[in-house]
């Protein structure tokens, strides 16, 4: 059972880095500030997540898993809202007419 | 798994770290500030890692405030820019 | 492996501060600090300072970010005349001398520090008993050198009054802050419903563990602080008029319940801030809570700057 | 204690770097910036120092922990404090240089301090 489960956070860390790999690639490679956006929110929610679910079966009690899980939301929360706000302020700056 | 959890860590701080060429060259203010956000995730990761690398289970705190300020400098920046653009709104009218 | 994560740091952190010394725009430098105060929290956590990482994280990567995005903003009409200014060579040489020698000075000074190394751990494992608290920084803060700690939160409320005094005579006790006219069906309205009642409660949280585990009420405040901006940035509350009775009974309460059980102290334990024996656990806790509003109101209220309207009627 | 050594060098690189900041650039925000990495300079050392002194059973040192956590946040007022200044000095000129002739240009705000 230990065995299995630190399998498991072989591979579900392992997947949050790649995904962390991806965010940076895009954001250094995409050509424009939305695309951009849109490779960094895939790290933030997916690499992050990943992560956490990867450290899951090495907390030691009930309190830390709800703390690693409460992380993973805020930062959902927060990388979603702002991203959709810098996208707002991405398209005003393009548009000085608006 | 110590050392796996190490490894991880230290490959985000990489990728992050590449990220971080986006401070440097821009072009707009909006690209610096994502790649801000991005260092911002990736912190919480690398102290998550470390900390269950080194059986800091208190490290785990640390991650839960970077992660409820994760946005703050990025709102304080977005609504920056709008009160610049209320500002400068009357001007162009004027013209 | 943690060797490599250490020397990771460092490379960074050295990268990002010779950026933020030499770029030429100043949001980019600004931004790099944000980055560099997030690094800094990595290595807080390397040095086996959890509780430093908890201070850094919430003041280095929320208030100071923050504060120093919204100064640069301000200022970007000034960003081409100033870049215009330039050091003469001369002054770039001996600003150069100057810094090199600091460096070897301090670097020669790393290199012959004693060992084994002086340390203070010892004194507080054998007294920490009888504050009854757990967390040794917080024995520290609160009783062995509890006097620092009265200072600072005196030096807080002056650095407040510092910028009040800032004001502008037409605005004086007037509200601080520009008014935020935000929509309230908007993202950041959203975005403060649900974001700030769940910051206050890991505020909270990190306050209370604070006896026993890193945290403290330097951390709490601070979230909480973050959390108070958020609802006025998203327009969902104003800032309060700087002449309100109740806003500056707020602010001096901390510090006078600290002196005020300081004063006790020399009645009942012969000292200026000893605590008498058995009670020493509650009188820690009764100056923890009543600094805690004081201290969320104050950064919160530095951050927001001197007041730039009149109080409305 | 090899990472004590290696932080606290890198402490003393981090000082030299904002001395040189601080006496070098004219813009005022600059000069906060540059302060600030000397503030977290000397922090770091202190925290380095506070690494070498584990002992009693402690990762770390706790009275010099303690007085970081101190002299973090008065660090954050000291800047909080610079930046309003320099943002009164912006209202009141339109610039926000220190140098002499950039000031005595005609005040925009008018002078009711």
């Amino acid at each position: 059972m230990n065995a299995l489960l630190n399998v498991w956070t072989w591979i579900a860390v392992s997947a949050g880095a790649i995904f962390f790999l991806a965010g940076t690639v895009g954001l250094l490679r995409f050509p424009d500030s939305l695309t951009r956006l849109h490779a960094l929110t895939k790290a933030d929610n997916l690499g992050l997540g990943l992560v956490v679910l990867g450290l899951l079966p090495q907390t030691s009690g009930i309190l830390d898993a709800v703390k690693l899980i409460a992380i993973w939301l805020l930062v959902m929360l927060s990388g979603a809202s702002i991203s959709q706000l810098i996208a707002h302020r991405v398209w005003m700056d393009s548009d000085p007419q608006q | 798994m110590v050392d796996f959890l190490l490894m991880a860590a230290c490959f985000i701080l990489a990728m992050v770290a590449l990220g971080l060429w986006r401070i440097l060259r821009g072009p707009a203010d909006v690209d610096r500030m994502m790649a801000a956000q991005l260092l911002g995730s990736g912190s919480i990761a690398i102290v998550l890692l470390s900390g269950a690398a080194t059986g800091q289970a208190m490290m785990i705190n640390v991650a839960l405030i970077l992660a409820v300020l994760a946005a703050f400098a990025s709102l304080a920046f977005v609504k920056a820019g709008d009160i610049a653009r209320q500002g400068k709104m009357p001007d162009e009218d004027a013209q | 492996m943690i060797d490599l994560l250490n020397v990771g740091l460092v490379v960074l952190i050295v990268g990002l501060a010779v950026w933020i010394i030499f770029a030429r725009e100043t949001f980019s430098a600004v931004v790099a600090f944000i980055a560099y105060g997030l690094l800094l929290t990595l290595v807080w956590a390397q040095l086996n300072g959890i509780d430093v990482a908890l201070t850094e994280a919430a003041i280095g990567g929320g208030l100071t970010g923050a504060l120093l995005v919204g100064a640069a903003s301000r200022l970007r009409l000034t960003e081409n005349s100033a870049q215009a200014e330039q050091s003469g060579a001369a002054l770039k040489w001996l600003a150069a001398g100057v810094s090199g020698a600091v460096t070897s000075a301090l670097a020669v000074c790393v290199l012959a520090l004693p060992d084994p190394a002086p340390s203070l751990a010892q004194e507080v494992a054998a007294n920490i008993d009888r504050t009854g608290v757990g967390n040794p920084i917080t024995a520290v803060l609160l009783a062995f050198r509890a006097m620092d700690t009265l200072l600072e939160a005196i030096v807080l409320l002056f650095a407040l009054i510092g910028v009040w005094s800032l004001t502008p005579d037409r605005f004086w006790a007037g509200r601080p802050g520009i008014k935020q006219s935000a929509d309230p069906n908007g993202i950041l309205a959203y975005v403060a419903r649900v974001l700030a009642p769940l910051g206050i409660v890991v505020g909270v949280y990190i306050f209370w563990v604070g006896a026993d585990y890193p945290g403290g009420k330097f951390q709490g405040a601070t979230i909480l602080a973050a959390m108070w901006l958020l609802v006025m940035m998203a327009g969902l509350a104003d800032a309060p008029a700087i002449s309100r009775r109740t806003l500056r009974m707020a602010l001096v309460l901390g510090p006078v319940v600290f002196i005020a059980i300081g004063f006790l102290g020399v009645a009942s334990a012969g000292a200026f801030l000893a605590y008498p024996g058995e009670y020493a656990k509650p009188l820690i806790l009764v100056i923890e809570f009543a600094l805690m509003p004081s201290l969320t109101l104050i950064l919160g209220l530095l951050l927001l700057s001197a007041p730039q309207r009149a109080a409305e009627p | 204690m090899a990472g004590a050594t290696l932080f606290g060098l890198c402490a003393a690189v981090l000082i030299g770097l904002g001395v040189f900041g601080l006496i070098t650039h004219p813009q005022p925000l600059r000069k906060i910036l540059a302060f600030n990495v000397i503030g977290s300079g000397v922090f770091l050392l202190f925290g380095a120092i506070a690494y070498r002194g584990a002992a009693a059973g402690m990762s770390a040192d706790p009275v010099p922990q303690a007085l970081l956590i101190t002299g973090i946040v008065v660090a954050f007022s000291a800047t909080a404090l610079a930046v309003a200044l320099l943002l009164r000095l912006h209202d009141e000129t339109g610039s926000a240089s220190l140098s002499a002739e950039a000031t005595n240009k005609e005040p925009s705000g008018g002078h009711d301090a």
